[in-house]
């Protein structure tokens, strides 16, 4: 006999099983073979399966992917605060004063996407260049002698466009935390005395701080893997982890190295986000949070 | 009168004979071949297969052409090494990573009796190994060029040469250098004086004088260039006043109205040669097409639409004499001589370390 | 579990009275590591109203869920009509839920959220007249057309309810039915419950944490703590003779005065207390020699005693003005007790008053 | 601060549309350098992109991958979103995990490694296999917005069908889909966008036929024509029209069912 247990198991089934099938099938299948191949020698373009862990030892001792990792790193950490900051009061906009709006207000932030990854990174490419409208301005209005040059080809000009480029991601993230929060726990604030301020302050931003985080952990890990935009935009400093990696899919066929540092980069990645991710469940917030569930 | 008459009745009994015989003739020459493919799946370059370069191709009856493009070099052997080549029937390597290619097995030879254009190669194609392996030919030169440096003119005092490109602190900040390990360190082992045999099969020692004159020059550049596109924007925005290019840019803003000068450094200018290849899954009458395309690729038609619009030198001599002295000139085909003096890209044997001092540089 | 719906729902009439409707035996729930539900038996008797009380987090609402086959079941079994539904899915069990927020389909009409059931189950062509009927009997007919949003709390409750007995369930649960709705619409709607139960004939098994609502509904009820049943009974009983302290406090907060049992004979115990020995009725489990709590409801405890049998001496410490009568809170026999009284003027804070009770009324629990 | 928020809502979607801006701004200017000073008025680029058979047959391709990939991802997305918020299953986490994996994988490598595997496999490319790829990349984001939307609804109404008698697939058909469906045209829109916008995994997987993301960045290769800057406008304008449209309808929708 069946139990309602079974049947629950069956549903989930049901329901979990083509996805599960379809990442395994199609990612989780490749990176085991990426894997595979990273303990693998090159011997010119043939790929020996003479396993080892050089690969890995080379990844490890290099300075140079040791500091690109670090970077990329530091890179998305960074683009995922800007993004939080100038995102967040967006999102608090669109969810909490626009009623009728809402929908085209969030639509309008993704069609920019629509232009192409490139298409918009040479249309900063004349923002922020040194004869760009951004230079201009600033000499027009006699904020500076001189263009500029920094503002395009340098980290920071990279970390701009990131910003640009994952700004929407965050908002969603932010928006739908926000969405969730019940109204009431507002009212119940400014029942108690809170100003608006500090209804924000001690109840809305705890509230929604998981939803941060989630938005943060998207944007940490797109800008992990954008290699276009520091390349285009970043100047002669823009190599980025990824792109190395390209290099050596690609100009050097070395897969068994370029394997070997997408899994070490992985392996980072993944750390970072399961440590972040347990140390926001231990914390007294999350916990709370936890409970309420 | 008559005799009028029966001579015309006899020339046109002759024309009504010939194109008889040609009719029948016709299905007997095409026999032998395997059903027509209904296209020919090109894997190339955007530039070099614009419409009005394939034009007369198509019009002579050519199979259709589907075309693909390329990312990169090292991008479309990374797929193709990755994924075999079977989805297309002509491809459009770089020669000097041939023997990528060769080694790889990813190309089947090409049947020259097919590529009666192929004759007409310039000699240092024709004597090249690359391309060749144990007798086959699997690589046929296509079309070929100069990587010089291209400035403005009007922003410059003196024509540059590779000096200037790692000391001129007079323009640090406006210079700019391809993102490309292999170029990136010949030209710097140009710079610093390694022997012209010794290019490309440079050791740890010679690779490291190169790393210390790149590192050098770093701190003198505004960035690195992605595509011949980004460098051409990057001149007509003056974020550059001196590069490392490509010819195109030259030309392209020179037609615009900027001040454009082109350099050949003495120390020696890259030559760089596309090759065309069939993959080796290429189905027989996806081969017989692609050889066809061959044919009309190394062919006059193609060769002078090329040296007009690219401006390109096509690997066959074919076109030449229909160019004038200035589209000669253009492509550098006027005074042959020159094709000796380049440096002729190669493909190192030890270009993995290659790769990784590039990037050291770029993360440095 | 492949059993037809039919043979599930059956016929109210063919099986008698006396055959039970539900039964439940060893009823055990288990979330994670935490046993809410411990193996509890219980049996449901056609054409009652059976309301489960108990504090919030007591179980009384994991057993409605696993009748209504929401959650599984962790141990023992659940028998409807005489046929094990245990493994039954929730959507073919003849039971219909009342939920306590209501659910009432938001994206759909009075109509539609009342017609769904039996849309679900093909019966189309008596389906108007069904739904017709049954917004009748809730007097929702003029809101059929309007969406759940646009109804008030008491409207929806009705939907609701109109929703569950329009098809005609075997058993119709109701969690906290009444808890969002205001004092006065509950008080309301009490009667309309229990009018509309016996109109229809059904049994309602009612979750609730209110013992004045548990009172004014049912015919029986079942008194939860902690997982277990304390007691169950009909409702008079468990007032008068509650089956422990926890039931006696629970319901109605009787007076509990701390007394040492001397000797139990026949339902009978006798104790010493502050007021003397006293000799009365007691619940099972009260053994001599053991403490025991005497049990004393506030009404029937009085200030300035002539006519009771026993008095002692304490002092007011609050007054709670309720209208007709008052909440008089005392300080004596060691306690603080409970009591209500009608016209004591002059009884306010600090006054010394003499309270008394009458044996009969005395009843003794184990602690 | 009221004003204040507002301002800076107004400044941020500035920030946003600033290049959006200067791509038709470029699309307009009479000169096939995106470079300053500006030339002059033309609409000659715009001519150009309706006029290319090449860019036309590319924008095809794009829609023959972005369709099949937002209806695939949202399936996927949908049922993954249901089993992973309804239900207290122990393989929740892994499938949690699992569906967001990708994400957390740089694309290079993941369409690298997809591409070698296809290859074992002896799977032609073709757009099939760029489908496959771009679904693997979007199934994240599609799985967390539907997700985000039945998190929000009340579990009570799934109870309340199944206990009127609805079969898993009633309740599914009569409660949850009619509930979940604006995040499912959510989770569908923006699987399109980002189809239509991918380029790394669509480059790698894709054989002949390639969508119009890869012949974009390979004419930009070559020249940074503003036909493409024009082509880029006109999409956008597109979409624009179509949210307004649907706005507009939305609206006098509500305005009749008031």
């Amino acid at each position: 006999m069946a139990s309602l247990e079974d049947t629950r198991r069956k549903e989930f089934a049901v329901l979990a099983t083509p996805a599960v099938l379809f990442v395994g099938a199609f990612c989780i299948a490749p990176l085991a073979l990426l894997f595979l191949y990273s303990f693998y020698r090159v011997d010119f373009v043939a790929m020996v399966p003479d396993l080892n862990l050089r690969n890995y030892a080379t990844v490890v001792t290099s300075e140079t992917y040791r500091t690109l990792i670090g970077k990329a790193m530091l890179h998305g950490a960074l683009v995922a605060g800007f993004t939080a900051v100038l995102a967040y009061p967006l999102a608090f906009f669109i969810a909490m004063r626009v009623k009728v709006y809402k929908a085209a207000l969030l639509t309008a932030l993704l069609i920019p996407l629509y232009t192409g990854d490139l298409v918009r990174i040479f249309a900063w490419r004349v923002v922020l260049g040194a004869e760009g409208i951004l230079n201009t301005f600033l000499l027009w209005i006699g904020a500076t002698e001189q263009p500029i040059m920094a503002l395009l080809f340098s980290t920071g000009a990279s970390l701009l466009v990131l910003t640009y480029n994952y700004l929407p991601f965050m908002v969603l993230a932010i928006w739908i935390a926000l969405e969730l929060l019940d109204r009431s726990l507002l009212e119940a604030a400014a029942d108690l005395g809170a100003g608006r301020f500090r209804t924000f302050r001690h109840v809305v931003l705890p509230l929604t701080l998981p939803g941060v985080l989630v938005g943060a952990l998207m944007v940490f890990a797109l800008v992990i893997g954008d290699y276009l935009t520091p390349q285009l935009i970043g100047g002669s400093s823009g190599v980025t982890v990824i792109s190395a990696i390209h290099d050596l899919f690609g100009a050097a066929f070395d897969w068994p190295l370029g394997g070997a540092i997408a899994w070490v980069l992985m392996a980072v990645l993944v750390t970072l986000i399961a440590a972040l991710a347990t140390l926001a469940l231990r914390s007294r917030l999350g916990r709370a949070l936890l409970r309420t569930r | 009168m008559a005799d009028f008459g029966t001579s015309l009745d006899r020339r046109r009994f002759l024309k009504l004979c010939a194109a008889a015989s040609a009719v029948t003739a016709l299905p007997l020459a095409t026999r032998p071949a395997q059903a027509k493919a209904s296209a020919v799946y090109w894997l190339t370059w955007e530039n070099l297969a614009k419409a009005e370069y394939l034009a007369p191709y198509l019009a002579a009856g050519g199979v259709p052409i589907t075309k693909g493009f390329i990312g990169s070099d090292d991008e479309q052997f990374a797929k193709l090494r990755a994924g075999g080549g079977s989805e297309w029937d002509l491809i459009t390597p770089g020669i000097d990573k041939a023997e990528l290619y060769i080694a790889s097995n990813l190309l089947q030879p090409l049947d020259l009796s097919k590529i009666p254009n192929a004759a007409h190669l310039y000699a240092p194609f024709k004597t090249s190994p690359l391309g060749k392996k144990d007798g086959k030919t699997y690589n046929i030169p296509f079309y070929w060029g100069i990587n010089p440096i291209v400035y403005r003119a009007d922003l410059m005092d003196k024509e540059p040469d590779w000096s200037t490109l790692f000391e001129g602190e007079k323009y640090k900040g406006r210079l700019a250098m391809r993102d490309y390990a292999l170029e990136g360190i010949v030209i710097s082992a140009l710079y610093v004086g390694i022997p012209r045999d010794k290019l490309f099969k440079m050791g740890a020692k010679e690779l490291a004088e190169c790393k210390k004159a790149l590192l050098a020059q770093k701190k003198l550049l505004r960035t690195y260039w992605n595509s011949i596109g980004d460098l051409t924007n990057l001149f007509a925005s003056g974020e550059v006043v001196c590069a490392f290019s490509w010819v195109p840019p030259y030309y392209d803003l020179k037609a615009r109205g900027l001040n454009m000068g082109m350099a050949k450094p003495k120390q020696g200018v890259i030559g760089w040669c596309d090759s065309l290849a069939i993959p080796a899954q290429s189905k027989p009458e996806g081969v017989e097409a692609a050889h066809a395309l061959i044919n009309y690729l190394l062919g006059p038609e193609y060769g002078k639409l090329l040296a007009v619009g690219g401006p390109y030198a096509q690997s066959t001599d074919i076109a030449r004499s229909s160019l004038t002295d200035e589209q000669q000139e253009r492509i550098f085909v006027k005074d042959l001589g020159v094709m000796d003096s380049f440096v002729w890209k190669e493909n190192p044997a030890n270009y993995g370390d290659w790769v990784r001092l590039w990037n050291e540089v770029k993360a440095s | 579990m492949e059993r037809s719906e039919s043979e599930l729902s059956g016929d109210a009439g063919d099986e008698g009275a006396q055959s039970p409707l539900l039964v439940a035996r060893n009823l055990t729930k288990d979330y994670g590591p935490v046993r809410a539900v411990r193996s509890v038996d219980f049996t449901l008797r056609h054409d009652s109203f059976v309301t489960i009380l108990g504090p919030s987090g007591c179980g009384k609402t994991s057993i409605l869920r696993m009748i209504g086959g929401f959650e599984a079941v962790s141990g023992g079994e659940l028998t409807l009509d005489g046929v094990d539904i245990t493994a039954v899915p929730a959507n073919r069990r003849p039971v219909n839920t009342v939920f306590q927020q209501y659910a009432l389909f938001p994206h759909l009409s009075v109509r539609d959220n009342v017609a769904f059931g039996l849309r679900m189950k093909g019966r189309t062509a008596e389906m108007a007249k069904r739904v017709d009927e049954a917004l009748a009997i809730v007097r929702m007919e003029a809101m059929a057309d309007r969406f759940p949003a646009q109804l008030s709390g008491g409207q929806q409750q009705r939907v609701a309810l109109a929703r569950a007995f329009v098809n005609q369930p075997r058993l119709l649960l109701l969690d906290e039915p009444l808890s969002a709705l205001d004092r006065k619409m509950r008080k309301h709607m009490q009667i309309e419950l229990k009018e509309l139960r016996q109109r229809l004939g059904m049994t309602f098994f009612y979750v609730t944490h209110d013992q004045d609502e548990a009172f004014a509904l049912s015919d029986w009820m079942i008194v939860m703590n902690h997982g277990v049943i304390e007691q169950q009974g009909a409702p008079q009983d468990i007032y008068r003779r509650p089956a422990n302290a926890y039931v006696a406090d629970f319901i109605g907060g009787a007076n509990l005065v701390p007394v040492t049992v001397m000797a139990k004979r026949d339902g009978v115990a006798g104790a010493d207390t502050p007021m003397g020995r006293i000799e009365c009725p007691c619940a099972a489990g009260v053994a001599a020699g053991s403490t025991a709590f005497l049990c004393l409801r506030a009404e029937h405890l009085v200030l300035s005693p002539a006519a009771t049998a026993r008095a002692f001496d304490g002092v007011v410490t609050h007054v709670i003005f309720q209208g007709d009568s008052k909440i008089v809170e005392v300080e004596g026999a060691g306690r603080r007790l409970t009591l209500t009284a009608a016209g004591t003027d002059g009884v306010e804070p600090g006054s010394a008053v003499r309270v008394g009770f009458d044996d009969a009324h005395a009843w003794i629990v184990a602690g | 601060m009221e004003r204040l928020l507002r301002s800076y809502v107004w400044a941020l979607y500035g920030f946003v549309y600033l290049p959006v801006a200067v791509v038709v701004l470029f699309s307009l200017n009479d000169s096939d350098l995106i470079a300053f000073p500006l030339k002059g008025f033309t609409l000659r680029w715009y001519d150009d992109v309706l006029g290319d058979a090449r860019l036309l047959g590319g924008l095809f391709n794009t829609f023959a991958v972005a369709i099949p990939v937002a209806l695939v991802t949202t399936v996927l997305g949908g049922a993954s979103a249901l089993a992973l918020t309804r239900h207290k299953s122990s393989f929740r986490l892994v499938l949690g995990l699992l569906v967001i994996l990708p994400f957390f994988v740089p694309r290079m490598i993941l369409a690298v490694s997809q591409v070698a595997f296809m290859h074992q496999l002896a799977i032609t490319k073709s757009l099939l296999t760029v489908c496959i790829g771009q679904s693997l990349v979007i199934l994240p984001f599609t799985t967390i917005i539907i997700a985000s939307v039945l998190y929000r609804l009340d579990p009570a109404l799934e109870e309340a069908a199944s206990d009127l008698g609805a079969s898993a697939w009633q309740r599914f058909r009569h409660v949850q889909l009619p509930l979940m469906k604006f995040g499912l045209m959510a989770a569908c829109f923006i699987a399109f966008v980002l189809s239509s916008a991918e380029y790394t995994v669509s480059f790698f997987t894709s054989g002949r036929a390639q969508p119009l993301s890869i012949l974009v960045a390979s004419d930009f290769r070559f020249h940074l024509s503003p036909t493409l800057y024009a082509l880029a406008s006109l999409i956008v304008l597109f979409n624009i029209i179509v949210v307004v449209v649907s706005e507009l309808l939305r609206r006098r929708g509500e305005g009749a069912r008031k």
